[in-house]
Order: structure tokens, then C-alpha cells, then sequence
């Protein structure tokens, strides 16, 4: 048996997961910090950001106006006392980034940048170029190779979580080049394993971001929080899903159908801005769930238009010059080039909505803590109660950083204080069980395939939980994730190698998925009204309800059977509940909102 | 991560910089007139004959001349060591040190040689 | 569609001694990329291909194989561009793990190496003030993502594995070029050695087959340029 | 974290001796690396010319004739082939080195030099 003593366990490399290394061998340097991830830090998927991330920078912005954005973003059902919290602190964690070295882009006089980006009313939006997230994995990633405290497990899979009674005490990981399994025994597990997008078929998302961290906690009876929200980014490229960043809209650029007219005007998003002038909040810079819905209804009015078999309308950037596309948006040239055949200065970029990010997670405190003692979990996989029914775009890199600080200085003095497990048999035993579950999974598939049934499964989530969603698809849905689940029981692997057996690795990854995708599910289900990213087209349930709906939902894990579900009250401190208002019908409501919010700001 | 020793190939590598100028901004004119025109008797300038090339290594004699030598000589001698030196490794032939003494050394060896010449017209 | 024949070597450390070849048929359109086509292969005709992969857009870095025995990004490489039999291969200078999969931790070793983080101690609550000029120094080197490509190109680094390497030195300068960091000469103790800078013989493919066009040999290179001047400097400090 | 029963047999293939043969590129690098082969037959060239100078009048005659015979100007034309191709990578490199102007008009300015140096010597030897 391989066992190995650590103090933290991280999982996951991605920002949040180095960030919470970082901090954790900052607050203790006495600390033994294992951070393990299925892939090389630099490949998840935080890489794959482009935008930016917001702080509270210009003079003329406030904390409580970023407040008021994100808690409006998230149709009020963001915990107030986080977006407090968070606002708060994003400015001096995008600074220590800097002082890490990040090459945020620059204004002439040397001092940082700022962008415009959907649903901020002002810009916020620090930068590079657009590979934002790309500057900021590679800088943590690099800068973590400072502390000797922490010990690089790369290529390893956590495939559960070590639990006595009501604490974690490790996990169990699978070595993906040699087919070992090792057991981590440790008084601290992070939880950083990023959303879980690849559940759908359409998505902006990397091939490793499929739900394993949610899955991991859900199994072991922590709630996953507000499940149903499921972010659809509107600039996704046919077929691939690849994104195309909402920079390119701060930027100026603007959508049309396929007749070449700008419809996010008759969705409540105008009136039109000139062309060259956006404006924050309205048109293209609308928040992300009303442009994916706007395109919705185009498809639906037969507007949209056909590449390769996909419905699609059109990102012209065509007004800019290629000069300033090439400095502010090369990536976004590059991958036009690449995988449409598009010259984004000469041309229109095909794009349609895709899957892009899951508000929903692990459920956590404010300190990042979950309802098991000693672990922890942060980043997209969490529910740190930040994004509520939407999320703005930029706010979650930002929620990296913080987050991930607090994650790894909360499990640090977790690990101080608290005293390891030293229950050896009890280990051993584990470990055997492990092993022998895994090797049932081996065998001959007559008539079935992982590639198959995660097929189906993305399929089945796409009608069923999409954009709009109505009973009849949601409880279609349902029974055909129970049929999964059932076939997923049968399911063989057909490889018996040790060595990087991908199909094992994805068996195990499918098996995440399928229980993501009963809670997401089942919480769209059971949330019988419409708010932010969830939105019902059965009679009655087409509005916001916050009579009855004001309410996270939780899904509680059953082995064999649809998830219980259950709701929590929002903390809300000081923006009551209002309409949420873009375009020109903003602009007086949002005045209102600001004050109250300041009211509340003035009390900290 | 230990410190590794420092490399002495900034020398050599200057040298091969300076001879791969003199290679290529220099001898090209050198070998057109002296190895193709000349011999083929496209041109034959009074220079050229015995008397010629000795009247102008005196008038030259001292710095003037060492310099042209160690210009059109002795540098890209150093030039060609370098690349045969790493071009040995390339081919996985030889050993470093020894391949590195052979190159280095009869590009020294030569380029003395030269300069003796020159000092002794 | 399109039918593509594609000859990939295979590698099972637990049955196989040496890599063997093996052919496949798949079909693809003007949009289907190398990675596509082996994603395809893997789902739906032979499950154990093993190979790296995640973002799909060139940017994780994870793809890198060799085709037609260039080092190329999976996921940015078409096979509308190729006639004919398309080989596939792991990435040449690296230990083969398993079919397409490579062992990257000489790689990931080189590049810790040389201390890639800003090193100065600033420690005051503002950011430095770093002009566009400035920035522009450095911001090419900034954007390699780590695919070891280079690597694979550099036949430098197949002859001597310990040999930083392209990407490994273009970080260096990367850091040393960048107007907030103090950190250069702990640095060029690494780039003054045998196997750093001077490992380099400008044979210039790893600029060739870089996907983010970052031009190492001109990293590596201006670092030769900046240990001779180490050098110099280090014969008067006796 | 291996153990030794370990599944891993990480398979290292070694760089055979021809591997400058397989790829274009590879073979540009050797070329490029090979023109100092008929460099050095030009500097042997001039060292016995030297030697000659030094020697003897007579001595020099029989240079100017071994200059003449047809493999020697055969390897001087090779030689200044060679050094036009060094030349050209040589230029280029440069910039990319030491990057102090815009690299077209550090790699034009290179060659004007070569040109003006050749115009100079067939100026000195009597063409016009
Ligand atoms: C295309 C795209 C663009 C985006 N742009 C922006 C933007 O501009 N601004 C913004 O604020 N947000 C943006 N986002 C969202 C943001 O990038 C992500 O939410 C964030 O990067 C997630 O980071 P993370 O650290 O939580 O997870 P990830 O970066 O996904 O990392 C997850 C880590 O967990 C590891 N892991 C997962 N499962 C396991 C397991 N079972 N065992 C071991 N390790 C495991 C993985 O290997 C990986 O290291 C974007 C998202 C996408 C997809
Ligand atoms: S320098 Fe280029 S080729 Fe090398 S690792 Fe970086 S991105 Fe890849
Ligand atoms: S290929 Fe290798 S030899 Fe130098 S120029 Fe690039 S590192
Ligand atoms: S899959 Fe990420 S670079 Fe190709």
C-alpha cells in the first residue's frame, strides 16, 4: 500500500487551487502542502480565460457599485455578505498578482487598465491582452515553484474523498502514469476542481472540466448549492463551442442576425448604440443570460443562420481596425483564423451559445469551509454564494484569487490545529476497497461505450436543462439520466493497461458527470420560476418568484436515486430585492438601487 | 538546483561572431577577386604581382597588416573552428574536450602562423 | 467528408518492447483537426489510444505530437493541410510513456531551473508602474504555454537532455527583461553554464514549429549575448 | 511516487547519427553549418599564398599557378558560393541577436556592406 502524509491536500491546479497553495505555505511555512491535479497546473482551465477580472480601480467607481452590479447580476440570490466581502478584497489580490508578475496591460503613463465588460456599469475589468486567464494561471503556476513547502503531484486523479465520521482525513488518487492508486492522508482538503461544463454538449469548456470535485463532496453528503444556474455564454463558435471572449464586445463589437440587424434591441436591451460606442450595460454589453435567451427567440423567428449544420448569428468586428484588433484582441484573431477560416477585420465570426460556466457548487461559507470538517473547496466548483442565478463575467477570476487565499489560509490554521488521523487499519482497509472497486470496472463491453453514454448524456442535458426549460423536457431529462446511471453500472472498461489508461480515466470522469448532471437536474426541476441563468417557459413560471424562490437550493446526494433537495435562505444585507433592469430602462432604476447600497456600504 | 560551472564559450563564441562577420561581409569580395577573377586572368592588377603584393605588406608593415590578416585570417579561422567543433557534437563524433582542443587549438595554431607570415615579409 | 489515413505509433510499456506502427482510417471535414481526428479514433474505433489533451483552442499546451515528424499542436493542425498518409508520433526527445504520451518532467525541471517568478521586494500595497513600452520588452517571451514543442524541434536538446532548452531560457529573459524584476543575476548562473545558453547552436527550428510564435532562438540567443557580457563583467570583479 | 513493481517503461529513443537528414530544416542547419568546409580550403588558399610571398618570387609564380588550376577555382566558386549562403543566415540571425533597428533595415544595411566591399576590391582591381 502507498500512503502519504501530508498537512493539505489541494485538488486541482487551476487558479484557484495554486492560489489557496500559495497562501496556505504563506501562513505556515512549517506546512506540508500536496497539490494534486489530473493534469499539468498550466492545462486547466483557468488557461483558457480570456476577458479579465474585475476590482474596483478607477476613481470613479465604488465598492458598492460593484456590489450592486453583482448582486443585481446575480438576480438577487448572491449572498450579500460574500459580494461584501469580495468586492473588498479583489483590488489587493489582482495587485499582488502584479507584484507576482502578471503582465497586466498598461495605459501610457504605466499605471494598470481597465476594461468595459458585460453587466459592470463601470470599467473594472483588469487585463492581458485577452489571455487573461492564461497570464494569471501561468504567474501562480510559476510563482508557486518558489515555495519548497509545496510538493507537486501531477497526473494524479483523486478518485474519493478519505472520510471518518463527519472530517475528511485525505484522499485516495489514482497515479496516471503507472495505474497506482496512492492514499493522501492529510488534515486539510481543498477542493479546486473547476466547473463542470462538459455535462453539455454545446460548451466553451476544456475536455478535464467535467464536475469530479462536485461529485467527490456531493458523494460524501455536502450539499451542492444552487445546481441549476448554468451560465450559457452567447459567443461560442459553432461546433467546437470555443470562446470567443465578451472582451471582443467591450471592445465594440456588435451582434446581428442573419438579415445584418442588431436584434438585442427588441429584448429589452436597447435602445441601439451607435456603432463604435458601447455602452456599459446595454446592447452587446447586456448580461450574458439575456443575450444567450435574445438568441434563443432568433432561432426560434427562424433569424439565425446555418454554418456546418449549426444554427448560428454573427460577432461583427469588422468596424475596428486591424491595428487595434491585433494589440487588444490577437488571440481572438488567431483563433478565428484557426478554427472558423475568419479574418475577424475582414469578416463575420460565426458564433452561437454554448455552455461556458456553472454558478452552482460545492456548497461553503464565507470562509470558503464546507459542512465536512476539514474541507474545503473554491473556484468554480464551489458555491461560495458569489454568483447567485448569474454570473457577470470577470468576477470569477477575481473569486479565484480571493477565494482561494482565504481557502488555503482557513484550511493552513485547520491543519495546525487539528489532529491527524492516525488509524492505520482503518487506512488499509480503505485503500482495499478502493482497489477492488476499481478493478470490477474492468471488462468486455458488448454494447456499450463510455464515448456513448457521455454522449447521450450531453445530448440529454442540452434539450432538457438548455437555455429555456420547461417541465416536460426537464422530467424527460431526468428518466434519461436514470437510464444513464443504470447503463453506467454495466459499463466495462475494455482497457486493462495501467499506464495513462485514458478510459479509465474517463470511465471515472463520466461517473463524476452523471451525478452533476441529476443535481443540476433536479434542481431545475424543483425551482418551478425563472432568475438569472434558470429560465421556464411553463405558464406561471416565467417570472421571478421571490415569495417562494428567494432561496438557494441544495441537493443532497442519494446513492441510487434522484438527489433530495432542499433550500437556504439568502443572506441579504443591504440591496433588497429589485427588478433587474439593462438598457435604457436602467438608468432611473439603478439610481434607486445605488443609494440603498451605499446606505449599506456606509455600515463597514 | 546546483549552480553549474560557468561556460568558457562567450570566448569562443565571440570569436565565431566576429569571424561569421568577416565571413560574410569581407571574404566574399577576397574570394571572387583572388579566387575566380584573378586565377582566370579576368583581372590582374599591378597588386597582385609579387612586387606588387610585397611593396604593399611594407607599405602596410606593423598594425595595418596584422589587422587585415587577423580580419580576413585568423577570425574566420576561429569562424570555422566553432562550427567543425559543434558540428563533431552534432554528428555525435568525438569527444567535447578533445574536439574542442583540436578545433580551437589549430585554429590558434594557423592563425600564428599567419601572423608570422605577415611580420616576417 | 473526407476519408484521412493516419499511421500513429503506438507504445505499451506492458506489452511492447519497441513502438510499433499502426493504420487507421478516419473521416474528416475542411474543419476536422489532428486532434479531432484522434479523438474520434479513440471514441469510436480503439479505445486504449492514449494521448493529452483538454482546452481544444491552443493555449493549455497539452496537445503537442509530431506530424509527418514535426512537432505540431494537435488542435491547431488540419487535416485538410496533408496529402497522403499522416504520420503521428510522440513528441521526439522525450521518453515515450505511452502512445502519444511523453514523460514532460525533464521539461518542467528545465524550467523551474531558473527561477521563473518576479523576484524583487516590493512589498508596498500599489502596483508598479510598468509602461507599454516597457511591457512590450518582455510580453512575446510572456506567452509560451509550455507545449514543449521546441523541444521537440531542437535537436540540441535530443543530443544532451540537459540542456535547458528553448522554452526554459526564453523565461528567463522573459523575467530579466522585465523592468520590475531584480532577479537577473541569480538567473545567469543557469544561463552561463554549458547546458544553458550556451547549449544552443541557433539551428533556429524551435522558432520554426513555436505555436505562439514567441520566437525562442532570439530569447535564447539575446541570452548568450547577455552572458558574454556576464562574462566580461565577471573577469574584472576579481 | 514509483514503486518497483511499477507498470511504467518509459521507451527513450536515441537520435541516430543521420538525423540532420530527416527534415528540410535540419538540412539547412548542416548546410549552413558546412560552409565553413570550403571556407577553410579558401584560407588554406591564402596561407600558402603568404607562405609563398615569404618564400620566394619563383614560389609565388607556382601559387598563382596552383590558384589557376581548374578543381582549385572549382572550390574558390564553391568557396564564395558558400560564403554568399552564410552570408544570408548570418544577416538574418542578427537582428533577432541583438535587436537594435527595425530587422529589414538591419538585414539591408548588412548587405550593402558586403556589396560595397566587393564594388571597392573589383574597383581597386581594375574593373569599372
Ligand atoms: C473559455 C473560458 C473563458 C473564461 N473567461 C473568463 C473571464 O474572462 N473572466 C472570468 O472571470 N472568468 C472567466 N471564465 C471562468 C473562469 O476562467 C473559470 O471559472 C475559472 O478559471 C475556474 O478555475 P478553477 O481554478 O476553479 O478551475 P480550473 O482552472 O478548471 O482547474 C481545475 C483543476 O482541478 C483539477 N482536477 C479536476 N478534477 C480533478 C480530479 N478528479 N483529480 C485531480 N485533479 C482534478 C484539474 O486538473 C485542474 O487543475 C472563463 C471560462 C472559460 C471556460
Ligand atoms: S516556446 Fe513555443 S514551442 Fe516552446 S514551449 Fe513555449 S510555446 Fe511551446
Ligand atoms: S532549436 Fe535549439 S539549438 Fe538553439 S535556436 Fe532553438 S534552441
Ligand atoms: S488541447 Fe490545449 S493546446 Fe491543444
Amino acid at each position: 500500500m502507498q500512503t502519504l502524509h501530508t498537512d493539505i491536500v489541494v485538488v486541482g491546479g487551476g487558479g484557484a487551487g495554486l492560489r489557496a497553495a500559495i497562501a496556505a505555505a504563506e501562513a505556515d511555512a512549517g506546512l506540508h502542502i500536496s497539490l494534486l491535479s489530473k493534469v499539468y497546473p498550466m492545462r486547466s482551465h483557468t488557461v483558457a480565460a480570456e476577458g479579465g477580472a474585475a476590482a474596483v480601480t478607477l476613481a470613479a467607481d465604488s465598492a458598492a457599485a460593484h456590489f450592486s452590479d453583482t448582486v443585481t447580476g446575480s438576480d438577487w440570490l448572491a449572498e450579500q455578505d460574500v459580494v461584501e466581502f469580495f468586492v473588498k478584497h479583489a483590488y489587493q489580490e489582482l495587485v499582488q498578482l502584479e507584484h507576482w508578475g502578471c503582465p497586466w496591460s498598461r495605459k501610457q503613463d504605466g499605471s494598470i487598465q481597465v476594461r468595459r465588460f458585460g453587466g459592470m456599469k463601470t470599467e473594472r475589468t483588469w487585463f492581458a491582452a485577452d489571455k487573461t486567464g492564461f497570464h494569471i494561471l501561468h504567474t501562480l503556476f510559476q510563482t508557486s515553484l518558489k515555495y519548497p513547502a509545496i510538493q507537486r503531484l501531477d497526473e494524479y486523479l483523486v478518485l474519493d474523498l478519505l472520510r471518518e465520521d463527519n472530517r475528511v482525513c485525505g484522499v485516495v488518487a489514482l497515479v496516471l502514469n503507472s495505474g497506482d492508486l496512492v492514499l493522501i492522508k492529510a488534515k486539510s482538503v481543498i477542493l479546486a476542481t473547476g466547473g463542470a461544463g462538459r455535462v453539455f454538449h454545446y460548451n466553451t469548456n476544456g475536455g478535464i472540466v467535467t464536475g469530479d470535485g462536485m461529485a467527490l463532496a456531493f458523494r460524501h453528503g455536502v450539499a451542492l448549492r444552487d445546481m441549476e444556474f448554468v451560465q450559457y455564454h452567447p459567443t461560442g463558435l459553432p461546433g467546437s463551442g470555443i470562446l470567443i471572449t465578451e472582451a471582443c464586445r467591450g471592445e465594440g463589437a456588435v451582434l446581428v442576425n442573419k438579415h445584418g440587424y442588431r436584434y438585442l434591441q427588441d429584448y429589452g436591451l436597447g435602445p441601439e448604440t451607435p456603432l463604435g460606442h458601447p455602452q456599459n450595460k446595454q446592447m452587446e454589453l447586456g448580461p450574458r443570460d439575456k443575450l444567450s435567451q435574445a438568441f434563443w427567440h432568433e432561432q426560434q423567428a427562424g433569424r439565425t443562420d446555418e454554418y456546418n449544420g449549426h444554427a448560428v448569428v454573427y460577432l461583427d468586428l469588422r468596424h475596428l481596425s486591424r491595428a487595434h484588433l491585433q494589440q487588444r484582441l490577437p488571440f481572438i484573431c488567431e483563433l478565428a483564423q484557426a478554427y472558423v477560416n475568419v479574418d475577424p477585420a475582414s469578416a463575420l465570426i460565426p458564433i452561437r451559445p454554448a455552455v461556458h460556466y456553472t454558478m452552482g457548487g460545492i456548497m461553503t461559507d464565507i470562509n470558503c469551509q464546507t459542512t465536512l470538517q476539514g474541507l474545503y473547496a473554491v473556484g468554480e466548483c464551489a458555491s461560495v454564494g458569489l454568483h447567485g442565478a448569474n454570473r457577470l463575467g470577470s468576477n470569477s477570476l477575481s473569486e479565484l484569487l480571493v477565494f482561494g487565499r482565504v481557502a488555503g489560509e482557513q484550511a493552513a490554521l485547520h491543519a495546525r490545529t487539528c489532529q491527524g488521523s492516525n488509524n492505520d487499519t482503518w487506512s488499509a482497509a480503505q485503500y482495499q476497497r478502493q482497489g477492488q472497486q476499481l478493478s470490477r470496472c474492468f471488462g468486455s463491453n458488448k454494447d456499450d461505450s463510455v464515448a456513448r453514454l457521455r454522449q447521450a448524456m450531453t445530448l440529454a442535458m442540452e434539450q432538457g436543462c438548455g437555455i429555456y426549460r420547461d417541465t416536460d423536457g426537464l422530467t424527460q431529462c431526468q428518466q434519461q439520466l436514470q437510464a444513464l446511471q443504470a447503463r453506467y453500472q454495466n459499463l466495462k472498461v475494455t482497457d486493462t493497461s495501467k499506464v495513462f489508461n485514458n478510459e479509465l480515466v474517463q470511465y471515472l470522469e463520466l461517473g463524476f458527470s452523471l451525478d452533476v448532471a441529476q443535481a443540476i437536474c433536479a434542481a431545475a426541476l424543483a425551482r418551478t420560476e425563472s432568475r438569472g441563468a434558470h429560465q421556464r417557459r411553463d405558464s406561471g413560471m416565467t417570472a421571478r418568484d421571490d415569495k417562494s424562490f428567494l432561496q438557494h437550493s441544495l441537493a443532497y446526494y442519494q446513492a441510487g436515486a434522484e438527489p433530495i433537495l432542499s433550500w437556504q435562505d439568502v443572506s441579504i444585507t443591504s440591496l433588497p430585492p429589485a427588478e433587474r433592469r439593462y438598457g435604457s430602462a436602467l438608468e432611473t432604476a439603478l439610481n434607486t438601487a445605488e443609494q440603498a447600497a451605499d446606505a449599506g456600504a456606509k455600515h463597514d | 538546483m546546483k549552480t553549474p560551472k560557468r561556460s568558457d564559450e562567450p570566448i569562443w563564441w565571440a570569436l565565431f561572431s566576429a569571424g561569421g562577420v568577416c565571413f560574410a561581409v569581407l571574404l566574399p569580395a577576397l574570394m571572387l577577386v583572388l579566387g575566380i577573377l584573378w586565377p582566370l586572368g579576368l583581372v590582374s592588377p599591378p597588386w597582385l604581382s609579387y612586387a606588387g603584393v610585397s611593396a604593399l605588406l611594407h607599405t602596410a608593415y606593423g598594425v595595418p597588416a596584422l589587422l587585415v590578416t587577423a580580419a580576413v585570417i585568423c577570425l574566420p579561422l576561429f569562424h570555422a573552428a566553432h562550427r567543425i567543433h559543434h558540428g563533431l557534437h552534432d554528428l555525435q563524433c568525438g569527444y567535447r574536450q578533445a574536439s574542442k582542443l583540436l578545433c580551437y587549438g589549430l585554429a590558434l595554431l594557423l592563425s600564428l602562423l599567419a601572423l608570422a607570415l605577415v611580420l616576417a615579409i | 467528408m473526407t476519408e484521412y489515413q493516419l499511421r500513429i505509433q503506438r507504445y505499451d510499456p506492458e506489452q511492447d518492447d519497441t513502438p510499433r506502427l499502426q493504420r487507421y482510417t478516419v473521416s474528416g471535414d475542411h474543419t476536422t483537426s489532428v486532434l479531432d481526428a484522434l479523438l474520434s479514433l479513440q471514441q469510436q474505433q480503439d479505445p486504449t489510444l492514449a494521448l493529452r489533451w483538454s482546452c481544444r483552442m491552443a493555449i493549455c499546451g497539452s496537445c503537442g505530437v509530431m506530424v509527418n515528424g514535426i512537432p505540431k499542436l494537435g488542435c491547431k493542425t488540419f487535416l485538410r493541410d496533408y496529402n497522403g498518409v499522416i504520420d503521428i508520433a510522440p513528441l521526439a526527445h522525450f521518453a515515450v510513456e505511452k502512445d502519444l504520451i511523453v514523460d514532460m518532467t525533464p521539461f518542467l525541471a528545465h524550467l523551474s531551473a531558473i527561477q521563473p517568478y518576479l523576484i524583487n521586494d516590493k512589498d508596498d500595497k500599489a502596483p508598479h508602474k510598468q509602461t507599454p513600452a516597457q511591457l512590450a520588452k518582455y510580453q512575446q517571451f510572456s506567452n509560451c504555454i509550455n507545449c514543449g514543442l521546441c523541444y521537440a524541434a531542437c535537436p540540441q536538446f535530443g543530443l544532451n537532455p540537459e540542456f535547458l532548452g528553448p522554452a526554459a531560457i526564453t523565461l528567463a529573459q522573459r523575467y530579466n527583461l522585465d523592468s520590475r524584476d531584480n532577479g537577473k543575476a541569480s538567473r545567469m548562473s543557469q544561463l552561463n553554464g554549458n547546458n544553458g545558453a550556451w547549449g544552443c547552436t541557433f539551428v533556429g527550428s524551435c522558432s520554426e514549429v513555436c505555436p505562439k510564435q514567441l520566437d525562442p532562438a532570439a530569447a535564447v540567443n539575446q541570452a548568450k549575448v547577455e552572458s558574454a557580457k556576464d562574462f566580461i563583467i565577471n573577469l574584472f570583479k576579481i | 511516487m514509483s514503486t518497483p513493481d511499477n507498470a511504467r517503461k518509459p521507451y527513450h529513443s536515441r537520435m541516430t547519427r543521420d538525423w540532420w537528414l530527416q527534415q528540410r530544416y535540419y538540412r539547412l542547419y548542416m548546410l549552413r553549418e558546412a560552409t565553413v568546409l570550403p571556407l577553410l580550403f579558401f584560407l588554406g588558399c591564402l596561407l600558402y599564398g603568404l607562405y609563398s610571398l615569404q618564400h620566394s618570387e619563383m614560389q609565388w609564380l607556382s601559387f598563382a599557378q596552383f590558384m589557376q588550376q581548374g578543381w582549385v577555382i572549382a572550390l574558390n566558386a564553391l568557396a564564395l558560393l558558400a560564403s554568399l549562403y552564410h552570408a544570408k543566415t548570418f544577416f538574418a540571425l542578427f537582428p533577432r541577436v541583438m535587436p537594435l533597428a527595425p530587422p529589414l533595415l538591419m538585414v539591408a544595411g548588412q548587405w550593402l556592406a558586403s556589396l560595397a566591399v566587393i564594388i571597392t576590391l573589383l574597383w581597386l582591381a581594375g574593373v569599372s
